[in-house]
């Protein structure tokens, strides 16, 4: 989807507030807004395209579902779902190059699937069986932030990076909109604006901090707080996948042009519990998980195939069964992740030899070894 | 009750005998926290004396500070033990020290309380022992209980005391149940006062917090097997009870110290050194010390080998009793 | 100066941008400036009054060249000399009540000046007799913080506690536009705006943070990153003693109004080096300096008094010889004040009991016996 | 040439020899630094290989990590100890647990540098010694040199290692002169290697970082007085090279192990335990340690009373001739 990278427009960001004072290129019921800027940044995106955004979103909503499963049956040790985020991670996620290099947060499946991750791979983190799950440099991403916040000052300092480089690619950073409070993501914004890097700071505002509401964290918008630090920001509707993605790609033509680092304000809403261990009932309301339903991103981008004729019942179904295909080989390439052996405590500690890790890792084996006697 | 309940119970009782007390964290108003040690206690006190802050500890125990100095006696949660980083420099260049700093002047009644710890399967930075780097702070007190009746009382010393409190409290035994006298005072035992949970004759095993069941469990094996371990709780990390562990190590001429943490600058270093020194013609053999490995903490299917378990503290005594 | 408590204007904090977007009542060459509508908060200051503001800064300017002096020959260990910010820190410490509480940096001798503070125990601190000086209750005002930042989280905490206890009063943080980076500042920013508790953030723009330049750490102003976080903001000519006073009253208004935080960028310039150890030759230019010398705050008071009739020489050599007489007591006070004893090291570590501090005390003083004998 | 223009010169050839090696912080391009231990180096390399950072610790070595991953070898310096907090997070949580978390597919080559300790009669937080915080976590590498010539083969060492450094410089000794090779290859020794310094056979000081020198001042008087003190500069905090120190210990049967920061729990809290476990019928005495107190690091008038010098080094060394 990075087909036709984005030129910046003239006029910079261009200004938009059609819904909510979000930029959106699809209304809630599936009707192409009219008038709304963005468009021009996705203009080449086609019939065909619009399928994959589908499809990608419900491979990815069924990925989550299947995570979510393994989980209550007792074969992840927890999940963190992304329900109602497929349009603000797939949408970003297809903007971006091969080039660029992405620091997600631990709920961002969406934009890993989106970067060839083998979803079993995902799963290594959340079984147990491994602090992380695939090699960065491959799938230009790191492994997923679980300290709130600290990722974003990576991606920061990779884009210096990339500058220094001389290269047009950019970084970005996923967070969410409790984030935003921590004193390192204010920090990577006075980087970033300081030393005008190439870095896209995505952070998908799902209304919920775990049991916390996004009024806690800010009184204004997240948007704004980015532009205090001079970053020019964009919020979108976060459940529409073409704006979230024209807004992306804007970003990263802005990045690439030289012209330093972007806000993306993705409004959505985190549809499921915060972690399989959460229970949003103690905290909010069924009504406002009503009102969110009726924006499902998935439900709104049918809407548009449909009413456009991109899409039939046969193309749902293919749809379907390519999500449970995913789905079943999941569950079996879950089932059979090997525990790590033992030893492999003492392993990638360091670098270069270390007398006490050596000396604990001989300990070890010889303490085993009483067992075996 | 269980160590959680016993917690909460705590504190309410703290928050009922002082109006000053409030507490501060991440989600412990309607969710109660993430392990519902402050269930209900926003309903019951309101959303000015449990307040949910926004996502920042350093936010969180900078702004304690600034209310300890208005009068109040702020209750900061940590949400993890990986998440009480951010805060470190608020703890350590301003709670521990603005009393020093201003003579006296200034109390700092702040209770900080952190859940710690592994053996709950949990994803990284949820399974750590961060507590040496508290004790070595000067100006804090640090302390965990490792039960209920002790988490019961020693939060409500820990909130009452007019000095900074870390309060580390063992995750993995928050549902672990005991006798909880809720009417007791709270000027049983000084904070800081170690416990003899066991007697024992031929090694003493020093644990604390989540450890001193894990410690239990290895007496009662050698019992089984013919070796009488005295076990002790230390309760308080800085400043330790030394008094207790060396009339121990007197009688008993060996000595183990366990914890999670890993063993390379841990508590069980101080406790070790001291103990050499002071009872250096009363050790039969060296201090030996089990706990994490000098690694970071690994993924949950590999902490049982992570953590020290009955077995590894066994071993440790038999090499004391063998040498 | 207190005296007129300032009403929060109707229309929230007045637009005003008549010099280079800054609030300012004198001009640089001592002229009222017209049309202002912060002249409103500054009605009730008289002949008396600009009298009182300009003996502070003499007094003020003269206690910082005393200290300075001291420094040199070796009676303090460091110096943070406020050349250039008198009227940054009087102009805004003159404009709080008793029961304000003040977390100030280790710069702001002025507002502890202006609080009551004798100057001969600001000097305890910098010459290492003690870690502190004076008692905060009886002040207001807290010791001042070296840790960049941390304070403003301190001030914020504070103003929670006000609102708590359902008082008027407010709690003033002061930093400088270097600790505008600080996680701690943008997390104080969040929690004041969150909580909407009474707070004023003073922060004098003295355009260097040691060497850095304060576009190094913004490109856009202060004052923009706490509107970013919902915090109204004024910028402020911070050399205009007025124009400080008048906004820190309104600041302080609103706090009082429960209206939450306000944030006031003071733009002044640090005339002399950053510390006693700092050499500025090595990284700002004489031409810069010249420029501001122009813009000398107390240059700027005393050109509007003799305009407006209002200062003689009669009255100019009553303040120097005022300014004079404090600077003979500080000198005094100084080389008398006494070293702590060495047993003071065990002092309010704690305030209960502690057996280790205990143990410790008694080994330092049977070491120490062991040279007596 | 002084230790502070040591670090200059070795600074110089890392960058020199390796054009990813980049420095940051706050301060160090025009003017050098506060210790103008990076003199000279922006001008020589340009403002794109040594950058001024916006005035945030945790920012700069956050962004170092980001910049350790796209391939550069970032060289952070903090301005002083304690400024070092507010980036424990990052350094705790991320610069250590990088390479582990990712099975050793992200390196992070990054050098933290630490002006530490104290004795030059500073104001508040700029005289500490968090070394221990650092050497008990997993994942980091800490050292420190005494000298002019380790200073310049040390740090080319630290930012050449492959694994993050936090190193730790005395800031004392920084204008202490002494021999430097430079044209010596950064291989002679390993970076964890300890140092006999001075030999001796009546008993052993264990000293690092500013402290050496105060142990070689020890050794002279107590050489006077009729006591053979052997000096070993630990130059390593973690790992620590306890060979050098139990080889020394079983010659000397004695130990005193010295350091600034405060006793309980510090670094010397690991020598005693492990020496008093590995040389437990070596050692003629118990391992005695002098160092800073159970007190925050007090006003600058009081400092010498708060840090060990010769005399209290000898008086430990007495007390354990006379045990
Ligand atoms: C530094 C830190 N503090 C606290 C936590 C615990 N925690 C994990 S996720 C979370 C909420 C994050 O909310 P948000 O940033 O909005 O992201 P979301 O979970 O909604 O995607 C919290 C408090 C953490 N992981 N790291
Ligand atoms: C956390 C922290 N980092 C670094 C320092 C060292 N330092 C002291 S003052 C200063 C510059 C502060 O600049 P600014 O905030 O503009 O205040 P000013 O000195 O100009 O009044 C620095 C870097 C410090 N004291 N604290
Ligand atoms: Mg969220
Ligand atoms: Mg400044």
């Amino acid at each position: 989807m990075a087909i036709a990278p984005a030129r910046v427009p003239e006029r910079g960001i261009p200004e938009w507030t059609g819904f909510d004072g979000l930029v959106q290129l699809i209304s809630v019921d599936g009707q192409r807004t009219v008038g709304c800027p963005y468009w021009e940044l996705v203009a080449d995106v086609g019939a065909d395209q619009l399928r994959d955004l589908y499809t990608d979103m419900v491979v990815v909503r069924r990925i989550d579902v299947e995570s979510m499963a393994l989980q209550r049956q007792g074969e992840l040790a927890l999940w963190a779902p992304l329900l109602g985020q497929e349009a603000a991670q797939v949408g970003s996620a297809r903007a971006l190059r091969p080039d660029d290099f992405v620091f997600p947060s631990y709920r961002e499946h969406g934009v890993a699937y989106c970067r060839g991750v083998d979803p079993v791979d995902m799963l290594r983190l959340w079984r147990g069986s491994a602090l992380s799950g695939w090699d960065p440099a491959v799938f230009g991403l790191a492994t997923p932030a679980i300290i709130v916040g600290s990722q974003a000052l990576h991606a920061t300092g990779y884009a210096l990076g990339i500058m220094l480089d001389g290269a047009t690619s950019a970084a970005v950073a996923y967070f969410g909109d409790g984030a935003s409070s921590e004193g390192d993501v204010a920090e990577a914004f006075g980087f970033a604006a300081s030393f005008t890097v190439p870095v896209v700071f995505v952070c998908q505002n799902n209304q919920w901090a775990i049991s916390e509401p996004v009024r806690l964290q800010s009184h204004g918008t997240i948007a704004q707080r980015g532009q205090g630090y001079g970053i020019p920001a964009i919020a979108v509707d976060g459940n529409d996948v073409l704006a979230v993605l024209a807004a992306t790609r804007l970003a990263l033509a802005r990045a690439s042009a030289g012209e330093g680092p972007t806000l993306i304000e993705a409004v959505t809403y985190r549809m499921g519990p915060h972690t399989t261990s959460d229970d949003p009932t103690r905290y909010r309301s069924r009504d406002e998980e009503e009102e969110w339903r009726v924006k499902d991103p998935l439900v709104r981008l049918r809407a548009l195939l449909r009413a456009e004729g991109l899409a039939d019942d046969g193309f749902e179904d293919s749809v379907t069964a390519a999500a449970d295909e995913v789905a079943a080989r999941l569950r079996r390439g879950c089932l059979a992740l090997p525990d790590p052996p033992p030893d492999a405590l003492f392993d990638h500690v360091y670098a270069g030899p270390h007398p006490l890790i050596e000396e604990e890792r001989d300990a070890y084996a010889a303490y085993v070894s009483t067992f075996d006697s | 009750m269980s160590l959680g309940q016993a917690l909460n119970a705590g504190l309410r009782q703290a928050m009922e005998r002082d109006p000053k007390v409030v507490l501060m964290g991440e989600d412990i108003g309607k969710l109660g926290g993430v392990f519902r040690v402050t269930e209900g206690l926003q309903r019951d006190f309101g959303d000015r004396r449990v307040i949910d802050t926004p996502l920042a500890e350093s936010g969180v125990v900078g702004t304690a500070v600034g209310l300890a100095m208005r009068g109040y006696r702020p209750v900061c949660e940590i949400q993890f033990d990986g998440f009480v980083y951010p805060a470190f420099d608020q703890i350590v260049s301003q709670v521990a020290k603005l009393r020093h700093r201003n003579e006296g002047r200034v109390a700092m009644p702040l209770t900080i309380r952190v859940p710690y710890g592994g053996g709950i399967g949990a994803v990284e930075h949820h399974s750590e022992s961060p507590e040496v780097y508290f004790a070595h702070t000067a100006g804090l007190r640090v302390v965990t209980p490792s039960n209920a009746a002790d988490g019961h009382r020693m939060i409500q010393q820990a909130v009452a005391c007019d000095d900074p409190v870390v309060f580390f409290e063992p995750k993995r035994r928050y549902w672990e149940r005991g006798e909880v006298d809720e009417g007791l005072a709270t000027t049983v035992a000084p904070l800081h006062q170690a416990r003899v949970v066991v007697e024992g004759t031929d090694a003493t095993i020093a644990a604390y917090g989540p450890m001193v069941a894990t410690a239990l469990e290895a007496a009662r094996i050698g019992l089984q097997e013919g070796t009488s371990i005295e076990v002790i709780d230390l309760r308080s990390l800085s400043p330790v009870d030394f008094e207790t562990i060396e009339a121990s190590v007197r009688k008993t001429g060996r000595l183990v110290v366990a914890h999670e943490a890993s063993v390379f600058c841990g508590l069980g270093a101080e406790i070790a050194a001291r103990v050499s020194e002071h009872c250096f013609y009363h050790l039969e053999s060296p201090v030996r010390r089990v706990g994490g490995l000098a690694t970071p903490y690994p993924p949950s299917r590999l902490e049982r080998h992570y953590l020290p378990d009955a077995d590894r503290m066994l071993h440790e005594v038999d090499r004391c009793l063998q040498a």
